[in-house]
Protein backbone atom coordinates (compact mmCIF):
# COMPACT_ATOMS: atom_id res chain seq x y z
CA UNK A 1 0.00 0.00 0.00
CA UNK A 2 1.56 3.52 -1.06
CA UNK A 3 -0.02 6.94 -1.23
CA UNK A 4 1.75 9.99 -2.59
CA UNK A 5 0.88 13.83 -3.33
CA UNK A 6 3.78 14.85 -5.62
CA UNK A 7 4.32 18.46 -6.64
CA UNK A 8 6.52 17.08 -9.82
CA UNK A 9 5.26 15.22 -12.67
CA UNK A 10 5.35 11.70 -13.00
CA UNK A 11 5.39 9.03 -15.35
CA UNK A 12 2.37 6.69 -14.48
CA UNK A 13 4.10 3.93 -16.21
CA UNK A 14 7.28 4.41 -14.94
CA UNK A 15 5.67 4.79 -11.38
CA UNK A 16 3.44 1.47 -12.08
CA UNK A 17 6.90 -0.68 -13.00
CA UNK A 18 8.96 0.77 -9.89
CA UNK A 19 6.34 -0.70 -7.63
CA UNK A 20 6.45 -4.37 -8.98
CA UNK A 21 9.84 -4.34 -9.34
CA UNK A 22 10.13 -3.72 -5.39
CA UNK A 23 7.11 -5.73 -4.22
CA UNK A 24 8.12 -9.11 -2.91
CA UNK A 25 4.70 -10.66 -4.38
CA UNK A 26 5.33 -10.58 -7.82
CA UNK A 27 4.65 -13.95 -8.86
CA UNK A 28 1.68 -14.17 -6.92
CA UNK A 29 -0.15 -10.87 -9.08
CA UNK A 30 -3.31 -12.42 -11.45
CA UNK A 31 -4.37 -9.26 -12.12
CA UNK A 32 -3.52 -5.46 -12.17
CA UNK A 33 -5.73 -3.00 -12.71
CA UNK A 34 -4.86 0.64 -13.43
CA UNK A 35 -6.95 4.19 -13.39
CA UNK A 36 -5.05 7.35 -14.95
CA UNK A 37 -6.87 10.50 -15.11
CA UNK A 38 -4.84 12.75 -17.37
CA UNK A 39 -4.83 16.71 -18.20
CA UNK A 40 -7.27 17.11 -21.29
CA UNK A 41 -7.05 20.20 -23.46
CA UNK A 42 -11.29 20.85 -23.54
CA UNK A 43 -13.32 21.03 -20.69
CA UNK A 44 -16.76 22.30 -20.61
CA UNK A 45 -16.46 23.21 -24.12
CA UNK A 46 -13.64 25.42 -23.33
CA UNK A 47 -9.52 25.24 -24.34
CA UNK A 48 -7.99 25.11 -21.63
CA UNK A 49 -4.18 25.65 -21.61
CA UNK A 50 -3.06 24.91 -17.78
CA UNK A 51 -4.46 23.97 -14.68
CA UNK A 52 -3.53 24.18 -10.59
CA UNK A 53 -4.29 22.14 -8.42
CA UNK A 54 -4.72 23.19 -4.68
CA UNK A 55 -5.18 20.93 -2.25
CA UNK A 56 -6.31 20.73 1.90
CA UNK A 57 -2.51 18.46 2.86
CA UNK A 58 -3.16 16.80 5.99
CA UNK A 59 -6.76 15.67 5.42
CA UNK A 60 -5.86 14.85 1.89
CA UNK A 61 -3.13 12.18 2.54
CA UNK A 62 -5.56 11.27 5.90
CA UNK A 63 -7.94 10.68 3.22
CA UNK A 64 -6.54 8.80 0.61
CA UNK A 65 -4.50 6.53 3.59
CA UNK A 66 -8.42 5.84 4.90
CA UNK A 67 -9.33 5.07 1.75
CA UNK A 68 -6.51 2.49 0.68
CA UNK A 69 -7.02 1.02 4.13
CA UNK A 70 -11.61 0.42 3.22
CA UNK A 71 -10.30 -1.17 -0.15
CA UNK A 72 -8.02 -3.63 1.46
CA UNK A 73 -10.66 -4.11 4.02
CA UNK A 74 -13.26 -4.99 0.76
CA UNK A 75 -11.24 -6.77 -1.35
CA UNK A 76 -8.72 -8.94 -1.61
CA UNK A 77 -6.11 -7.25 -2.73
CA UNK A 78 -2.41 -7.82 -2.55
CA UNK A 79 -0.86 -4.00 -3.34
CA UNK A 80 -2.19 -0.75 -4.44
CA UNK A 81 -0.33 2.76 -5.08
CA UNK A 82 -2.01 6.10 -5.03
CA UNK A 83 -0.24 8.88 -6.83
CA UNK A 84 -1.94 12.21 -6.76
CA UNK A 85 -0.55 15.28 -8.27
CA UNK A 86 -0.87 19.00 -7.12
CA UNK A 87 0.16 22.44 -7.99
CA UNK A 88 0.99 23.36 -11.35
CA UNK A 89 -0.18 20.62 -14.26
CA UNK A 90 0.44 21.52 -17.88
CA UNK A 91 -1.23 19.91 -20.99
CA UNK A 92 -1.48 16.01 -20.96
CA UNK A 93 0.27 15.66 -17.46
CA UNK A 94 -0.93 12.67 -15.19
CA UNK A 95 -3.07 14.02 -12.56
CA UNK A 96 -3.71 11.11 -10.54
CA UNK A 97 -2.65 7.13 -10.47
CA UNK A 98 -4.60 4.26 -9.18
CA UNK A 99 -3.10 0.69 -9.20
CA UNK A 100 -4.47 -2.28 -7.59
CA UNK A 101 -2.93 -6.13 -7.69
CA UNK A 102 -4.59 -9.12 -6.67
CA UNK A 103 -4.55 -12.70 -7.72
CA UNK A 104 -7.73 -12.82 -9.30
CA UNK A 105 -9.07 -9.96 -11.46
CA UNK A 106 -12.58 -9.02 -10.08
CA UNK A 107 -10.95 -7.70 -6.60
CA UNK A 108 -8.19 -5.56 -8.98
CA UNK A 109 -11.11 -4.28 -11.07
CA UNK A 110 -13.63 -3.31 -8.79
CA UNK A 111 -11.13 -2.08 -6.21
CA UNK A 112 -9.67 0.22 -8.86
CA UNK A 113 -12.80 1.74 -10.05
CA UNK A 114 -14.00 2.19 -6.46
CA UNK A 115 -10.98 4.07 -5.65
CA UNK A 116 -11.20 6.67 -8.18
CA UNK A 117 -15.09 7.58 -7.31
CA UNK A 118 -14.42 7.97 -4.31
CA UNK A 119 -11.15 9.46 -4.55
CA UNK A 120 -13.31 11.82 -6.99
CA UNK A 121 -16.25 12.66 -5.10
CA UNK A 122 -13.95 12.98 -1.65
CA UNK A 123 -10.70 13.67 -1.23
CA UNK A 124 -9.71 17.20 -0.78
CA UNK A 125 -8.74 18.73 -3.93
CA UNK A 126 -9.74 21.65 -6.20
CA UNK A 127 -8.58 22.23 -10.11
CA UNK A 128 -8.19 25.94 -10.93
CA UNK A 129 -8.19 26.04 -15.08
CA UNK A 130 -6.51 28.98 -17.02
CA UNK A 131 -8.49 29.16 -20.46
CA UNK A 132 -9.12 31.98 -22.86
CA UNK A 133 -11.66 33.93 -21.19
CA UNK A 134 -9.47 33.79 -17.63
CA UNK A 135 -8.79 31.79 -14.31
CA UNK A 136 -11.85 29.04 -13.56
CA UNK A 137 -12.58 27.09 -10.51
CA UNK A 138 -13.89 23.45 -11.93
CA UNK A 139 -17.20 23.71 -10.30
CA UNK A 140 -18.24 19.47 -10.28
CA UNK A 141 -15.91 16.32 -11.91
CA UNK A 142 -17.57 13.77 -10.41
CA UNK A 143 -20.14 12.36 -12.50
CA UNK A 144 -17.63 10.56 -15.11
CA UNK A 145 -19.25 11.63 -18.28
CA UNK B 1 -6.12 27.57 23.32
CA UNK B 2 -7.41 28.01 20.48
CA UNK B 3 -9.26 26.72 17.17
CA UNK B 4 -7.89 27.06 14.08
CA UNK B 5 -10.18 27.80 10.92
CA UNK B 6 -9.31 27.43 7.00
CA UNK B 7 -10.84 28.11 3.81
CA UNK B 8 -10.06 26.49 0.21
CA UNK B 9 -9.86 27.14 -3.20
CA UNK B 10 -12.36 29.64 -4.51
CA UNK B 11 -14.28 30.27 -0.98
CA UNK B 12 -10.86 30.93 0.16
CA UNK B 13 -10.83 34.00 -2.89
CA UNK B 14 -13.91 34.48 -1.84
CA UNK B 15 -13.58 35.37 1.38
CA UNK B 16 -10.02 36.70 1.31
CA UNK B 17 -8.71 34.33 4.16
CA UNK B 18 -6.74 30.97 3.90
CA UNK B 19 -6.56 30.92 7.76
CA UNK B 20 -7.51 32.16 11.11
CA UNK B 21 -7.29 31.85 14.87
CA UNK B 22 -9.91 32.36 16.58
CA UNK B 23 -11.36 31.83 20.69
CA UNK B 24 -13.38 29.31 21.71
CA UNK B 25 -16.83 28.41 20.00
CA UNK B 26 -19.76 25.77 20.24
CA UNK B 27 -19.86 24.01 16.76
CA UNK B 28 -18.40 24.79 13.25
CA UNK B 29 -21.03 26.97 12.27
CA UNK B 30 -20.38 29.32 14.74
CA UNK B 31 -16.41 29.08 14.05
CA UNK B 32 -17.64 30.79 10.54
CA UNK B 33 -20.29 33.27 12.01
CA UNK B 34 -17.54 34.05 13.35
CA UNK B 35 -14.31 34.45 11.31
CA UNK B 36 -16.85 35.80 8.26
CA UNK B 37 -19.10 37.92 10.24
CA UNK B 38 -22.00 35.92 9.69
CA UNK B 39 -21.66 35.46 5.76
CA UNK B 40 -24.95 33.63 4.48
CA UNK B 41 -23.38 29.56 3.78
CA UNK B 42 -22.83 29.14 0.22
CA UNK B 43 -24.48 26.63 -1.56
CA UNK B 44 -23.05 23.03 -1.25
CA UNK B 45 -20.25 24.55 1.20
CA UNK B 46 -18.11 21.14 3.11
CA UNK B 47 -16.86 21.26 6.47
CA UNK B 48 -14.42 19.62 8.02
CA UNK B 49 -13.44 19.33 11.78
CA UNK B 50 -9.96 17.85 12.69
CA UNK B 51 -9.31 16.57 8.60
CA UNK B 52 -12.62 14.61 9.17
CA UNK B 53 -15.83 15.76 7.24
CA UNK B 54 -18.21 17.35 9.31
CA UNK B 55 -21.29 19.56 9.45
CA UNK B 56 -21.91 23.10 10.47
CA UNK B 57 -23.74 22.19 13.79
CA UNK B 58 -21.12 19.48 14.90
CA UNK B 59 -19.49 20.60 18.06
CA UNK B 60 -15.92 21.89 18.11
CA UNK B 61 -13.23 21.79 20.73
CA UNK B 62 -10.24 23.96 21.57
CA UNK B 63 -7.30 22.93 19.70
CA UNK B 64 -9.25 21.81 16.80
CA UNK B 65 -9.07 21.92 13.13
CA UNK B 66 -12.18 23.37 11.63
CA UNK B 67 -11.96 23.84 7.11
CA UNK B 68 -14.40 25.00 5.15
CA UNK B 69 -14.36 24.56 1.67
CA UNK B 70 -16.12 23.96 -1.90
CA UNK B 71 -17.01 20.40 -3.70
CA UNK B 72 -13.85 18.93 -4.37
CA UNK B 73 -12.83 18.11 -7.83
CA UNK B 74 -10.08 16.10 -8.36
CA UNK B 75 -9.19 12.80 -9.88
CA UNK C 1 -7.08 0.53 -32.25
CA UNK C 2 -5.03 -2.46 -32.06
CA UNK C 3 -5.05 -6.25 -31.60
CA UNK C 4 -1.43 -7.84 -30.82
CA UNK C 5 -1.13 -11.47 -30.62
CA UNK C 6 2.52 -11.83 -29.19
CA UNK C 7 4.51 -16.04 -29.18
CA UNK C 8 7.19 -12.78 -27.26
CA UNK C 9 6.85 -11.74 -23.44
CA UNK C 10 5.99 -8.58 -23.11
CA UNK C 11 5.88 -5.56 -20.95
CA UNK C 12 2.75 -3.95 -20.55
CA UNK C 13 3.70 -0.58 -19.25
CA UNK C 14 6.27 -0.46 -21.92
CA UNK C 15 4.08 -1.41 -24.66
CA UNK C 16 1.27 1.17 -23.51
CA UNK C 17 3.62 3.88 -23.54
CA UNK C 18 4.82 3.17 -26.61
CA UNK C 19 1.16 3.23 -27.76
CA UNK C 20 0.81 6.58 -26.58
CA UNK C 21 3.52 8.02 -28.10
CA UNK C 22 2.26 7.40 -31.15
CA UNK C 23 -1.02 8.25 -30.81
CA UNK C 24 -2.20 11.89 -31.94
CA UNK C 25 -4.70 11.91 -29.36
CA UNK C 26 -2.52 12.47 -26.51
CA UNK C 27 -4.01 15.94 -25.20
CA UNK C 28 -7.18 14.33 -25.23
CA UNK C 29 -6.86 11.60 -23.23
CA UNK C 30 -8.96 12.34 -19.82
CA UNK C 31 -8.73 9.02 -18.66
CA UNK C 32 -7.01 5.70 -19.14
CA UNK C 33 -7.53 2.47 -17.98
CA UNK C 34 -6.07 -0.67 -17.86
CA UNK C 35 -6.10 -4.20 -17.26
CA UNK C 36 -3.10 -6.99 -16.99
CA UNK C 37 -3.20 -10.58 -16.24
CA UNK C 38 -0.85 -12.16 -15.44
CA UNK C 39 0.40 -16.05 -14.75
CA UNK C 40 0.36 -16.93 -11.12
CA UNK C 41 2.51 -19.74 -9.59
CA UNK C 42 -0.91 -20.97 -8.03
CA UNK C 43 -3.75 -22.38 -9.33
CA UNK C 44 -6.49 -24.46 -7.56
CA UNK C 45 -3.93 -24.55 -4.35
CA UNK C 46 -1.70 -26.52 -6.65
CA UNK C 47 1.85 -24.81 -7.78
CA UNK C 48 2.56 -23.75 -11.45
CA UNK C 49 5.52 -23.72 -13.04
CA UNK C 50 4.70 -23.13 -16.45
CA UNK C 51 1.92 -22.99 -18.65
CA UNK C 52 1.44 -23.52 -22.65
CA UNK C 53 -1.34 -20.99 -24.41
CA UNK C 54 -2.54 -22.67 -26.91
CA UNK C 55 -5.26 -20.76 -29.37
CA UNK C 56 -7.54 -20.79 -32.75
CA UNK C 57 -5.24 -18.16 -34.26
CA UNK C 58 -7.31 -16.69 -37.31
CA UNK C 59 -10.63 -17.00 -35.12
CA UNK C 60 -8.62 -15.20 -32.40
CA UNK C 61 -7.57 -12.40 -34.53
CA UNK C 62 -11.32 -12.06 -35.66
CA UNK C 63 -12.58 -12.35 -32.44
CA UNK C 64 -10.74 -9.94 -31.00
CA UNK C 65 -10.96 -7.44 -33.94
CA UNK C 66 -15.09 -7.34 -33.36
CA UNK C 67 -14.87 -7.07 -29.55
CA UNK C 68 -12.54 -3.93 -29.98
CA UNK C 69 -14.94 -2.38 -32.54
CA UNK C 70 -18.39 -3.51 -30.64
CA UNK C 71 -16.70 -1.70 -27.35
CA UNK C 72 -15.71 1.86 -29.44
CA UNK C 73 -19.55 1.32 -30.70
CA UNK C 74 -20.85 1.46 -27.31
CA UNK C 75 -18.56 3.78 -25.12
CA UNK C 76 -16.57 7.11 -26.29
CA UNK C 77 -13.56 5.54 -26.65
CA UNK C 78 -10.47 7.77 -28.35
CA UNK C 79 -8.25 4.66 -28.50
CA UNK C 80 -7.82 1.15 -27.42
CA UNK C 81 -4.96 -1.80 -27.15
CA UNK C 82 -5.21 -5.35 -26.49
CA UNK C 83 -2.23 -7.51 -26.65
CA UNK C 84 -2.61 -11.55 -25.52
CA UNK C 85 0.54 -13.93 -25.25
CA UNK C 86 0.25 -17.93 -26.77
CA UNK C 87 2.40 -20.02 -26.78
CA UNK C 88 5.15 -20.85 -23.81
CA UNK C 89 4.41 -18.94 -20.50
CA UNK C 90 6.74 -18.55 -17.72
CA UNK C 91 5.85 -17.90 -13.87
CA UNK C 92 4.84 -13.83 -13.35
CA UNK C 93 4.59 -12.59 -17.06
CA UNK C 94 1.88 -10.98 -18.31
CA UNK C 95 -0.95 -12.66 -20.30
CA UNK C 96 -3.38 -10.18 -21.27
CA UNK C 97 -3.26 -6.35 -21.98
CA UNK C 98 -6.29 -4.21 -22.15
CA UNK C 99 -5.79 -0.17 -22.56
CA UNK C 100 -8.88 1.74 -23.70
CA UNK C 101 -8.35 5.92 -23.17
CA UNK C 102 -11.06 8.12 -23.33
CA UNK C 103 -12.05 11.94 -22.49
CA UNK C 104 -14.07 10.91 -19.22
CA UNK C 105 -13.62 7.86 -16.89
CA UNK C 106 -16.46 6.28 -16.91
CA UNK C 107 -15.95 5.23 -20.58
CA UNK C 108 -12.33 3.55 -20.64
CA UNK C 109 -13.13 1.79 -16.90
CA UNK C 110 -16.36 0.30 -18.14
CA UNK C 111 -14.99 -0.46 -21.60
CA UNK C 112 -11.86 -1.87 -20.29
CA UNK C 113 -13.95 -3.67 -18.02
CA UNK C 114 -16.25 -5.16 -20.70
CA UNK C 115 -13.48 -6.20 -22.90
CA UNK C 116 -11.93 -8.30 -20.25
CA UNK C 117 -14.87 -10.34 -19.69
CA UNK C 118 -15.80 -10.92 -23.02
CA UNK C 119 -12.58 -11.83 -23.70
CA UNK C 120 -12.38 -14.30 -20.83
CA UNK C 121 -15.76 -15.86 -21.73
CA UNK C 122 -15.62 -16.21 -25.62
CA UNK C 123 -11.79 -15.82 -27.05
CA UNK C 124 -10.67 -18.79 -28.56
CA UNK C 125 -7.33 -19.01 -26.24
CA UNK C 126 -7.34 -22.58 -23.72
CA UNK C 127 -4.18 -22.73 -20.95
CA UNK C 128 -2.35 -26.09 -20.33
CA UNK C 129 -0.30 -25.73 -16.70
CA UNK C 130 2.65 -27.71 -15.77
CA UNK C 131 2.00 -28.61 -11.99
CA UNK C 132 4.14 -30.82 -9.76
CA UNK C 133 1.46 -33.69 -10.49
CA UNK C 134 1.55 -33.46 -14.41
CA UNK C 135 0.25 -30.98 -16.87
CA UNK C 136 -3.57 -30.35 -16.71
CA UNK C 137 -6.05 -28.07 -18.75
CA UNK C 138 -7.31 -25.31 -17.06
CA UNK C 139 -10.83 -25.86 -17.49
CA UNK C 140 -12.76 -22.93 -16.68
CA UNK C 141 -11.36 -19.49 -15.61
CA UNK C 142 -14.42 -17.50 -16.24
CA UNK C 143 -15.77 -16.17 -13.13
CA UNK C 144 -12.93 -13.72 -11.83
CA UNK C 145 -12.82 -15.24 -8.21
CA UNK D 1 -14.76 -28.95 -52.63
CA UNK D 2 -14.12 -29.94 -48.73
CA UNK D 3 -14.92 -28.98 -45.56
CA UNK D 4 -11.87 -28.45 -42.81
CA UNK D 5 -12.29 -29.70 -39.54
CA UNK D 6 -10.27 -28.60 -36.34
CA UNK D 7 -10.34 -29.53 -32.98
CA UNK D 8 -8.35 -27.73 -30.46
CA UNK D 9 -6.87 -28.66 -26.94
CA UNK D 10 -8.16 -30.91 -24.73
CA UNK D 11 -10.50 -31.80 -27.47
CA UNK D 12 -7.97 -32.08 -29.95
CA UNK D 13 -5.69 -34.47 -27.77
CA UNK D 14 -8.71 -36.55 -26.15
CA UNK D 15 -9.68 -37.27 -30.16
CA UNK D 16 -6.05 -37.10 -31.23
CA UNK D 17 -7.11 -35.21 -34.36
CA UNK D 18 -6.25 -31.39 -35.03
CA UNK D 19 -7.61 -31.03 -38.52
CA UNK D 20 -9.59 -33.19 -40.86
CA UNK D 21 -10.71 -32.49 -44.69
CA UNK D 22 -14.06 -34.30 -45.73
CA UNK D 23 -16.99 -34.45 -48.13
CA UNK D 24 -20.32 -32.21 -47.98
CA UNK D 25 -21.94 -32.79 -45.05
CA UNK D 26 -25.29 -30.82 -43.88
CA UNK D 27 -24.36 -29.84 -40.78
CA UNK D 28 -21.87 -29.04 -38.20
CA UNK D 29 -23.11 -31.73 -35.65
CA UNK D 30 -22.55 -34.23 -39.07
CA UNK D 31 -19.22 -33.00 -39.41
CA UNK D 32 -18.48 -33.88 -36.04
CA UNK D 33 -20.35 -37.50 -36.25
CA UNK D 34 -17.98 -38.46 -39.56
CA UNK D 35 -14.72 -37.32 -38.03
CA UNK D 36 -14.91 -38.68 -34.56
CA UNK D 37 -17.16 -42.04 -35.83
CA UNK D 38 -20.16 -40.85 -33.83
CA UNK D 39 -18.33 -40.35 -30.68
CA UNK D 40 -20.71 -38.44 -27.98
CA UNK D 41 -20.30 -34.75 -27.61
CA UNK D 42 -18.31 -33.71 -24.56
CA UNK D 43 -19.89 -31.73 -22.34
CA UNK D 44 -19.82 -27.66 -22.72
CA UNK D 45 -18.13 -28.79 -26.19
CA UNK D 46 -18.15 -25.51 -28.01
CA UNK D 47 -18.37 -25.12 -31.97
CA UNK D 48 -17.23 -22.30 -34.63
CA UNK D 49 -17.99 -22.27 -38.61
CA UNK D 50 -15.84 -19.95 -40.46
CA UNK D 51 -14.49 -19.06 -37.19
CA UNK D 52 -17.94 -17.49 -35.46
CA UNK D 53 -19.39 -18.95 -32.96
CA UNK D 54 -22.43 -21.55 -34.35
CA UNK D 55 -24.07 -24.74 -32.93
CA UNK D 56 -23.94 -28.01 -34.04
CA UNK D 57 -27.28 -27.98 -36.08
CA UNK D 58 -26.08 -25.19 -37.31
CA UNK D 59 -25.62 -25.52 -41.51
CA UNK D 60 -22.35 -26.15 -42.89
CA UNK D 61 -21.26 -25.32 -46.86
CA UNK D 62 -18.73 -26.71 -49.09
CA UNK D 63 -15.32 -24.43 -48.67
CA UNK D 64 -16.23 -24.03 -44.63
CA UNK D 65 -13.94 -24.18 -41.79
CA UNK D 66 -15.95 -25.88 -38.63
CA UNK D 67 -13.98 -26.06 -35.39
CA UNK D 68 -15.12 -28.17 -32.35
CA UNK D 69 -13.21 -26.71 -29.21
CA UNK D 70 -13.61 -26.69 -25.08
CA UNK D 71 -14.72 -23.33 -22.85
CA UNK D 72 -11.84 -21.36 -23.63
CA UNK D 73 -9.67 -19.87 -20.89
CA UNK D 74 -7.21 -17.11 -22.25
CA UNK D 75 -6.82 -13.92 -20.31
Amino acid sequence: MSIHISEQPFDPWVEITQHQKQSALEKQFGATATFIGSMRDFNDGAKVSSMVLEHYPEMTQRYLEKLEQQAHQKWDLLDSLIIHRVGDISLADPIVLIACWSAHRRAALDACNWLIEELKHNAPFWKKESRQDGERWVENNTDGT
Amino acid sequence: MTIQVKFFASLREKMGVSESKIESVATAGDAWDLVTNHAEHPINILVAINLEYAQFDSPVNDGDEVAFFPPVTGG
